[in-house]
C-alpha cells in the first residue's frame, strides 16, 4: 500500500517531539503492532529517501473501523524536522505498514515493554493489542527528563502497570530504565512465562537482550537501522544475525524485522 | 502506443526496466508491482558464490543523492537459479541478470551457467561496480579489460550481452567502442560514480567501506552527457540511467540516444514508479503527436546550438 | 582561532576563496562582502584577449545542482589589470587570478603579463573549464598537457602556480602528481563536471552550448572523494571544492585534505556565506578542543573502516 | 542587503496568481521603481537557486515608513510554486533592491505602462512615483482573459488611464495589448513628451519597441532573464546591446538591467 495520505493534524509534544496523524483506511487497516510505515517528508529530492516510522496509533474513524494512524516523531535531522513542521492538510506519501510484527502471547504470560526516548513509538499498538487478548503488561519507559516522557496516561488508561525512569531524576527513577527493570527480573517468579519487548537506543536493547538472556526470558528488540527502501530491494538495512548455532550472516532488518529475537542479534557489530 | 524495443536480439514490450541492486531480486516487488509489466528486471549482482557484502552503513543520503557500498552481497548465482528463477518465471518477468566476476573467467562461468537456465533473457556484465576490491571496475576503467572480459563472455554464451560502463573515466564512448567491437548487443550506463561522505564530528568515513557509488537526480545532468556522447560514437542500442525519477527523466534520456532505460533510486523513493512513467510516456507521445517511444529516441534537436 | 594556510609560498589569512566564476572580478561583491576578511578571491577565468562568451542560455538549474556554459565571457587580462586591480587592491582583497589559454604560450604570455602586477596573490591555471572548445580542458584531460603547461607558466613566473583539475578524468591523483612534478605550488579541485539537460518538450539542449559544467551539492561528494585520492598520493597542498554550502562541508574538505577551500555556486544562493562559514568553523574547532583549521586538514580516520 | 523576512500575508488571487506580503524594511527603504528581488524559494538544495522577483509593492507601517513589500507572484515551475504555497509565518530569503530601475520623468512629459500578464508587476511602484511626481499616466494591459487581470482599481485609484485587452475577449478589447496601444500612439500629437514602460512577454515588448521607434518616443523595457546571482558574479544572465553604433555586446542584465532602453536591445537574439 502507499498512499497520499492526507496529514489530518499535527501535535507538537515538546520542541523535539511530535505527533503527525494521517489519514490512510488502507495502511491502518492492515497494521499489526512493531510494523512501520515509509514516508517521503519532503516533495523535491532534497532529503530524496523515505524515512521510517513506527506506527504510533491506529485512529479509528466514527463507523469504528480504522481510518488512519499517528506517527511519533522526534526531530534528529532534516526529514524529521519537515514532520515536525508539516501543517495539516498536506499530503505525505505514507507505504506500509511494512516488516515483521512483534509476537503477540496469550494470558497466562504476560508481557514487559521497554522503551527509551522515541522507542515509545511501537508500544501504543502493542499494549493495545496485548490488552485485547487479556494479557498482562509494564511498560518500563526511560527518558533524558520529565519532559521527555509522553503518553502515560494513555498507558496507564489500558491497564499497563508503569515503570519511568529519567536520567535526571525529574520523574520516576533517576538513571537508565534497564535499572528497575533488572531489578524487577530478578524479583519475579518463572511462572507465570513472561514475554519481554524492547525498542530504544542500542545500548538500552543490548542490555535488555542481556537480561532476559540471564533470565531466561524470551525477548524481542525492534530495531532502527538506516533504511534505503523498506522493502527488501536495496539490502542497506543489514543487521547481522547468528541464529542457533549458523554462521553469523547479514539479513534485512526491513523484511526480516524490524523486530527480532534479541537472542539473535550479534550485538557487538550493532551500531551504536 | 508502441513502447516495444530491441536491444539486438533482446525484444522488451517497453523501455522501463529495474536498475540492478535497486530492486532485490525482483520476487520482493511482486506484491506491489505486476513484474510482468516492466520492460524486463535487472537481479541484484551475482557473483558466482555467495557474498557477505559490506557491514552497515551501507547508504548514506547526499544532496539529490544517494551513495552505496552494499558490497554485492548475494546468495550467489546458484541459489539465484534455483530460488529465485521459478518465482521470476512464474510472474512472468523478463529476467537480466546482472553478474560480476573477480577474474575474466568467472564472468565466463556465469554466463555459461545462466544461458542454459530457462526465463534469462540477457546478461548485463558489470564491470563498473565501485564498491568491491577485486574485480569488476577493474575490468570497466580500462579498455582492454573490458573488451576481454565483453568477447569471453560473447564466446560463451548465445543470449544478449550487455556491459555495464562506469562514468568514472575520461572518455565513456571509448568503452562503449570497445565494448561494440567485443560484440557485445548493448551497452548500459551509468553505473555509480564512485564518491564518499565524511561525518565531521567523529572525523571518519559515513559509509563503512569509506567510499561508495553515487546515485539518484544529483547525477542525471553526467549521466544524460554520456548517454549522448555513446550515441554519437557507437551504433549499439544503449540502456540509459542515473537518477531517472520521473518520465520526462526517461525521455530526456531517450532523446539522448537511450533505446531502453533504467530506474533504480528512485524506485526506493517510490516503488509504484513504473505505473507513473508508462502513463507520462505515453502522454507525452500523444502530445506530440507520436506513437512510438523508438519516434524519440535519439531525436535531440541541436540545430543552432 | 588560527585559521591560516600556506598554499606553497602564499600565505593566506584564512582557508575561504572565492572559486572562479562565481564571484565575477570580486568589485561586484564589494558592497556586500569585505573581500580583505576573506582567504583569497579567484577571479572570473581571463584570456590574454575579451571574450563575448556563448548566448544564453547559460545556466540550468538540476537537482541540487546547476549547469553552466558561460565560455568565458571576459574582458581579457589587460582590461582585467587596468580597471579591476586598482579597486581590488584598494579593497585588501588577495587576488587568484584565474588564466585560461588556448595554447601553452598563452598561458605563458598570461603568466608574464601577471606576473608584474602588483597585489595579484597567486595564479590558478584554468585547464579544466569544460565550456570551450580549444585549449583549456584539453589540457587538463591529458597527463604530457598537463605536465606541460605547468611547467612552462613555472618557468615563466615567480608567482605561486596553482593547477586547476578537471574531475573529468578516471584518475585525478595522477594529474595532481604530474602537477606536482611540473612544480605546482598547489592544486585545486574540482572544477565542473561535464554534463547536459534537454527540454523534452522541444528536444532541445537546455544550454546554448549543449554542454555545460555541473556544479553544487549534487558533486560534493565526488569532489570529496577526488581530494581525498589526491590528499594520499602527492605532498601538494589542496584547494578543495565542489560543492560546499555550510561550514560542515568545509570542514569535509579539509577532513579529506583540503588545505583551503573553494566556494561557487553556493556563493549564489548566499553571497553572505562568508561570515556564516567563518563562524561555524571557528564554532566547530572550539567544540572540538581545537585551535587551529590546519589541526582538522587530512584527518581522516579509517580505522576499523 | 539580504534579509530573513517573514512572510506576513499570502493572498490568492487565482489558481496561478499570489501576492505575497513580506517583512523587509531595509529592502523596502531603498526600493526604486522596476528594482528587483532574489527571493530563495526552499530551504533545502532543490530548487537551489533564488528566483527573481519585481518589486510589486512597497507597505508602509504604522508610522508611515517603508516596512515591507510584496510581490506579485505567477506559477509557472517550482519555485513560483513553492512560492504561490508559502505558508504565512515562514520566512524566506530576500536579498535587495537589486538592479537598474526605471528611468523617471517629470511634468508635463506623461507616462505610458504597457503590461503584459504578470509584467504588471514592476508598474504599482513605478505608477505611485509617477504620481507623486505629478506625471499623467496610463497603463496598457493584457492578460489571457478576464480572471487574469488584476488590481485595475488600484491603478485607477491612482489616476492611470486604463487600457485593457484580453485574448479572449472577456474583459476590454479581444487580441493583444499592442493594438490599442498602437493607435493610441497614432493619434497622438507629439508634444507633450511621451515615455514608455513595458514589461510582459518578449513578443510584446519587442512590438513596444518597435511601435516607440516608429513614433520616435523613448521606451524601457523590464526583461525577465534567468539569472543565477542577481549581483553580476555569474554572467548568466546575460543580454545582446548594441549602443549608438557600437558593436552588439553581451551586458548582465541583473546589473545593468533588468530595465533596458528598447531600442539598444538586438532582439532577435532575445529568447521568446
Ligand atoms: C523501523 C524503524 C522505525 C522507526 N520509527 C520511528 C518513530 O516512530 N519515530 C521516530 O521519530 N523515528 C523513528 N525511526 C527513526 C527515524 O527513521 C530516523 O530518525 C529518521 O530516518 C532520521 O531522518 P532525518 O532526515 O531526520 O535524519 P538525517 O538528517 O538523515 O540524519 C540525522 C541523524 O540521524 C541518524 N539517522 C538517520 N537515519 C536513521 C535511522 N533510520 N535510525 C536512526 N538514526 C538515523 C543519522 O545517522 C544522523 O546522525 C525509526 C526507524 C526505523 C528503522
Ligand atoms: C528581474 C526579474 C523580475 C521578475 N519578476 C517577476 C515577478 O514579479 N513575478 C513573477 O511571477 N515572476 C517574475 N520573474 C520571473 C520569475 O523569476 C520566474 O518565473 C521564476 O524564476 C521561475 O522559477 P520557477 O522555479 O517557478 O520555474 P522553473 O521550474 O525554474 O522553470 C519553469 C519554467 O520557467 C522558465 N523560467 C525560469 N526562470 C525564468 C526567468 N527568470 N524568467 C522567465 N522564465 C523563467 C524556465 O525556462 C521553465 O520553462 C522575474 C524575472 C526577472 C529576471
Ligand atoms: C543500493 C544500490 C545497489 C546497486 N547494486 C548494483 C548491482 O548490484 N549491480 C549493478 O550493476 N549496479 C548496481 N547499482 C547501480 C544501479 O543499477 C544504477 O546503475 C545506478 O544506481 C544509477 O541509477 P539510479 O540513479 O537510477 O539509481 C546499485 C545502485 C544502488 C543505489
Ligand atoms: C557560473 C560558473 C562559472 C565558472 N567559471 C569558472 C572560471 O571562469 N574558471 C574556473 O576555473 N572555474 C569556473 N567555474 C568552476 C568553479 O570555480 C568551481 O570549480 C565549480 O563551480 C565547483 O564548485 P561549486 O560547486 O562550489 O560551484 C565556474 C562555475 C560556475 C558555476
Ligand atoms: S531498506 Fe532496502 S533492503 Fe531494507
Ligand atoms: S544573475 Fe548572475 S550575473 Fe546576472
Amino acid at each position: 500500500m502507499d498512499v497520499e495520505a492526507v496529514v489530518r493534524s499535527n501535535t507538537r509534544l515538546s520542541d523535539d517531539y511530535n505527533v503527525v496523524a494521517l489519514d490512510a483506511p488502507a495502511v491502518a487497516e492492515r497494521a499489526r503492532p512493531g510494523q512501520f510505515v515509509m514516508i517521503k517528508p519532503a516533495r523535491g529530492t532534497d532529503p530524496l529517501l523515505r524515512r521510517p516510522f513506527s506506527i504510533f496509533e491506529v485512529v479509528t474513524g466514527s463507523d469504528g473501523r480504522p481510518a488512519g494512524l499517528t506517527l511519533l516523531n522526534k526531530r534528529v535531522g532534516v526529514g524529521t524536522t519537515l514532520l515536525y513542521e508539516v501543517e495539516p492538510g498536506r499530503r505525505v506519501a505514507c507505504l506500509g505498514p511494512l516488516g515483521r510484527p512483534f509476537t503477540l502471547v496469550d494470558p497466562p504470560a504476560e508481557a514487559w515493554m521497554v522503551a527509551g526516548g522515541v522507542g515509545l513509538a511501537p508500544f501504543a499498538t502493542l499494549a493495545a493489542a496485548l490488552r485485547a487478548r487479556g494479557v498482562r503488561a509494564a511498560l518500563f519507559y526511560g527518558g533524558r527528563r520529565n519532559a521527555d516522557l509522553f503518553f502515560t496516561d494513555r498507558f496507564a488508561r489500558l491497564g499497563v502497570d508503569l515503570t519511568l525512569a529519567t536520567e535526571d531524576g525529574s520523574r520516576g527513577r533517576r538513571g537508565l530504565v534497564t535499572a528497575p527493570l533488572a531489578e524487577a527480573l530478578a524479583a519475579r517468579p518463572a511462572a507465570p512465562p513472561l514475554a519481554l519487548y524492547a525498542c530504544g537506543p542500542t545500548p538500552m536493547m543490548r542490555e535488555v537482550a542481556r537480561l532476559a538472556a540471564a533470565h531466561g526470558r524470551r525477548a524481542e528488540v525492534s530495531l532502527e537501522q538506516v533504511m534505503g527502501c523498506g522493502l527488501g530491494g536495496c539490502y542497506s538495512c543489514v543487521v547481522r544475525i547468528r541464529r542457533g548455532g549458523g554462521t553469523p550472516h547479514f539479513v534485512r532488518s526491513c523484511v526480516e524485522g524490524p523486530v527480532f529475537d534479541a537472542g539473535d542479534i550479534v550485538w557487538e557489530e550493532l551500531a551504536p | 502506443m508502441d513502447l516495444s524495443v530491441s536491444l539486438g536480439p533482446l525484444r522488451l514490450k517497453n523501455p522501463l526496466i529495474a536498475a540492478s541492486g535497486c530492486f532485490g531480486y525482483g520476487v520482493e516487488y511482486a506484491d506491489l508491482v505486476d513484474l510482468s509489466t516492466l520492460g524486463a528486471v535487472a537481479v541484484k549482482g551475482l557473483f558466482l558464490e555467495p557474498r557477505e557484502g559490506h557491514p552497515p552503513p551501507r547508504i548514506v543520503e547526499t544532496p539529490s543523492g544517494m551513495l552505496n557500498a552494499i558490497g554485492l552481497q548475494g546468495i550467489g548465482v546458484r541459489r539465484f537459479v534455483a530460488e529465485m528463477m521459478p518465482d521470476l518465471r512464474r510472474l512472468g518477468a523478463t529476467v537480466i541478470v546482472n553478474i560480476c566476476g573477480s577474474t575474466r573467467d568467472e564472468y565466463v562461468e556465469l554466463a555459461r551457467i545462466l544461458s542454459d537456465v530457462e526465463g534469462v533473457a540477457a546478461l548485463e556484465l558489470n564491470i563498473s561496480c565501485p564498491n568491491i576490491k577485486e574485480g569488476g571496475i577493474q575490468f570497466g576503467c580500462s579498455l582492454t579489460g573490458t573488451h576481454g572480459v565483453v568477447s569471453a563472455v560473447r564466446k560463451a554464451t548465445a543470449l544478449p550481452v550487455i556491459p555495464k560502463l562506469t562514468p568514472n573515466v575520461t572518455d565513456v564512448a571509448a568503452f562503449a567502442r570497445a565494448a561494440e567491437e567485443a560484440g557485445a548487443d548493448a551497452v548500459s550506463l551509468v553505473n555509480t560514480f564512485l564518491a564518499m561522505a565524511i561525518d565531521v564530528e567523529t572525523r571518519r568515513p559515513k559509509l563503512s567501506n569509506v567510499m561508495g557509488g553515487l546515485s539518484g537526480p544529483a547525477i542525471r545532468p553526467i549521466a544524460v552527457r554520456m548517454v549522448y556522447e555513446c550515441f554519437q560514437s557507437t551504433r549499439l542500442p544503449i540502456v540509459g540511467m542515473g537518477g531517472i525519477a520521473s518520465a520526462a527523466d526517461a525521455l530526456e534520456f531517450a532523446i539522448a540516444g537511450a533505446t531502453a532505460v533504467q530506474v533504480g533510486t528512485a524506485n526506493f523513493v517510490d516503488p509504484l514508479i513504473w505505473t507513473k512513467l508508462r502513463a507520462g510516456i505515453e502522454d507525452y507521445l500523444g502530445r506530440h503527436g507520436l506513437t512510438r517511444w523508438m519516434d524519440v529516441v535519439g531525436t535531440l534537436d541541436t540545430a543552432g546550438r
